[in-house]
């Protein structure tokens, strides 16, 4: 027979095997196996010589072609042979199966199709279009839900959202902790409160609102001896007064 | 509504798609008795005479539409061309068409060969749908044909494809069992 | 032609605009005098008796038509198609359904223009909902999306959208990557 076969024109390493049974007029149920084999084998190896790239799926099926050809020619064990299995019968059952659906194919390909063989009215003249509408519309599934996000993120830079990362902070939390020090220690250096090395910038923006909030609350007594000396902080307040001490966040107004 | 017949007539005119009985009567505001009297009248009154176009039960409902023996003339008019299905994509088709809800390895083990590409093709002609997630391990994504998949091979519902000659489904334990990766 | 008039009732049903009688004759290779003849009878057939949609002269050329008077009853037919969507509606519904929580400044970064209407319709038809204030600053409104979105595309829940990992597998260049018997 011609080797003349372009593995192209098959669908797949079924239909290649479906031609060959049928141009050899071989019994579908009984599929002569070796013959198969060296017949499909050949196409492939010319294929490869012509240095023709063999889809997988084709390599694939002439090593199961081979894998059941080496198990017919094993001789049947005595006891087995009643239950054993024909080792054609997967592929034949594939073949079968795949046959059904290439006639279905062939079917679906006479049907009238539209906008082929038959066609609607165009709905655009009607008198009725109403005003601004999206002309683009889209029928809507999953898949079209998938696809249109994964169109979207394929052509953005990943994440890159300008998102505000909120520390903990809070102005009220530092008032608290500052009047806690002072009722400590009687009296700070601004310096040590605030001591640069360890804290973040934040903080340290916290930490002088709340310094500025106390002073404002009249809480809190700054002194400073002269131009960029060391400014102390102490307490100016009554037990009572900080009883009633209760700096709120909205009150506040810092985020 | 004083001429059910004519609105009727009217609204499967201007629908883009076939319009359900459902669908129909909800627009029409009358029963589906009546509007099913007055489509029957239609489709009588369509099939007598030599029409140009004719009154086509598909996906669900109606449809006006032109004889496939004028195919020839019609191609003539400048419109979009039409969708060109390889053997590959009618195969697909075809395949889940019948077995609905379908996996990509059932297709490909019954195909013998990938079928991604195809099937991508097939989703972004909006012929074939997901229908959801298959409850077994991996939970892989079932397959089956839309809507317009009937719209464009005329079908009324998937009960109107031809039915398969000696048709025994495969056993589908045998798909489970032997999955592509280890055939 | 055996039966002209079926042909031209075709020509001038399924062409997109409307058919001069020119076009017609050239299309139909027949004489102008054998197609005037012909829409005379077509002209006259439709505008006897009441029907949905009738032969216009319009722009030079013949065209179906619904009637004018049948409008307010049309109308409705545009706004019911339920199960269609503007482009802009199925990105920002993308967007929300896989990366909910979602506030909008993200919807609009990702789609790259302002996306307030669309959400607010979406909102309006119950396919999303606000789900709380973001805690950063501006406490922006948080979306996701609704019941009623699992009921409209047939989903249990959210795991049953198929993942991008899931989506990507169908493409055929990364299948190339990865041959079939690797998989």
């Amino acid at each position: 027979m011609s080797i003349q076969i372009q593995l192209e024109k098959f669908t797949g390493p079924l239909d290649l095997l479906l031609h060959l049974i049928k141009s050899q007029e071989m019994d579908i149920y009984d599929i002569r196996i070796v013959e198969i084999t060296e017949q499909y084998l050949s196409i492939i190896d010319h294929m490869q010589q012509l240095d023709l790239d063999v889809a997988g799926e084709f390599l694939l099926m002439a090593a199961s072609l081979l894998h059941i050809k080496s198990k017919m020619l094993l001789p049947l064990s005595d006891e087995m042979s009643e239950e054993e299995e024909d080792p054609r019968e997967e592929l034949v059952k594939r073949l079968l199966e795949y046959q059904r659906y290439k006639n279905v194919a062939e079917l679906f390909q006479q049907l009238p199709q539209l906008s082929r063989d038959v066609f609607v009215g165009q709905s655009g003249f009607v008198d009725c279009v109403e005003e601004g509408e999206d002309k683009s519309e889209v029928a809507i599934g999953i898949y079209q839900l998938a696809d249109a996000f994964h169109k979207l993120i394929k052509d953005k830079p990943p994440e890159i959202f300008h998102e505000v990362i909120k520390e903990p902070l809070s102005v009220a939390d530092y008032v608290r902790h500052i009047v806690g020090k002072l009722t400590q220690e009687k009296r700070i250096s601004f310096r040590e409160l605030c001591s640069p090395g360890e804290f973040s910038r934040s903080v340290l923006i916290v930490t002088f609102l709340a310094t500025l909030e106390l002073v404002k609350l009249c809480i809190l007594r700054v002194e400073q001896v002269g131009d960029f000396s060391e400014i102390w902080l102490t307490l100016d307040a009554t037990d009572e007064q900080l009883a009633q001490l209760h700096p709120d966040k909205e009150l506040l107004a810092y985020g | 509504m004083d001429n059910l017949k004519q609105l009727i007539e009217a609204f499967i005119f201007a629908s883009e798609s076939p319009l359900s009985l459902d669908r129909l009567s909800h627009l029409s505001e009358q029963s589906k008795a009546d509007v099913k009297a007055v489509i029957a009248q239609l489709l009588q009154q369509y099939s007598a005479g030599n029409r140009g176009f004719y009154l086509a039960e598909v996906a669900g409902g109606y449809q006006f539409r032109t004889d496939a023996e004028l195919a020839p003339w019609l191609k003539a008019l400048n419109r979009e061309r039409a969708t060109r299905f390889s053997r590959a994509a009618l195969e697909t088709l075809a395949i889940i068409a019948y077995r609905q809800p379908a996996t990509r390895a059932e297709i490909e083990y019954l195909r013998g060969v990938d079928s991604g590409g195809v099937m991508k093709t097939l989703l972004d002609k909006n012929l074939l749908r997901i229908l959801g997630k298959k409850d077994i391990p991996g939970r892989p994504l079932m397959y089956g044909t839309s809507r317009h998949f009937l719209e464009m091979f005329g079908l009324r519902d998937l009960n109107d494809l031809p039915t398969l000659k000696e048709f025994t489904a495969l056993d589908p334990e045998l798909i489970e069992a032997e999955p592509l990766d280890s055939v």
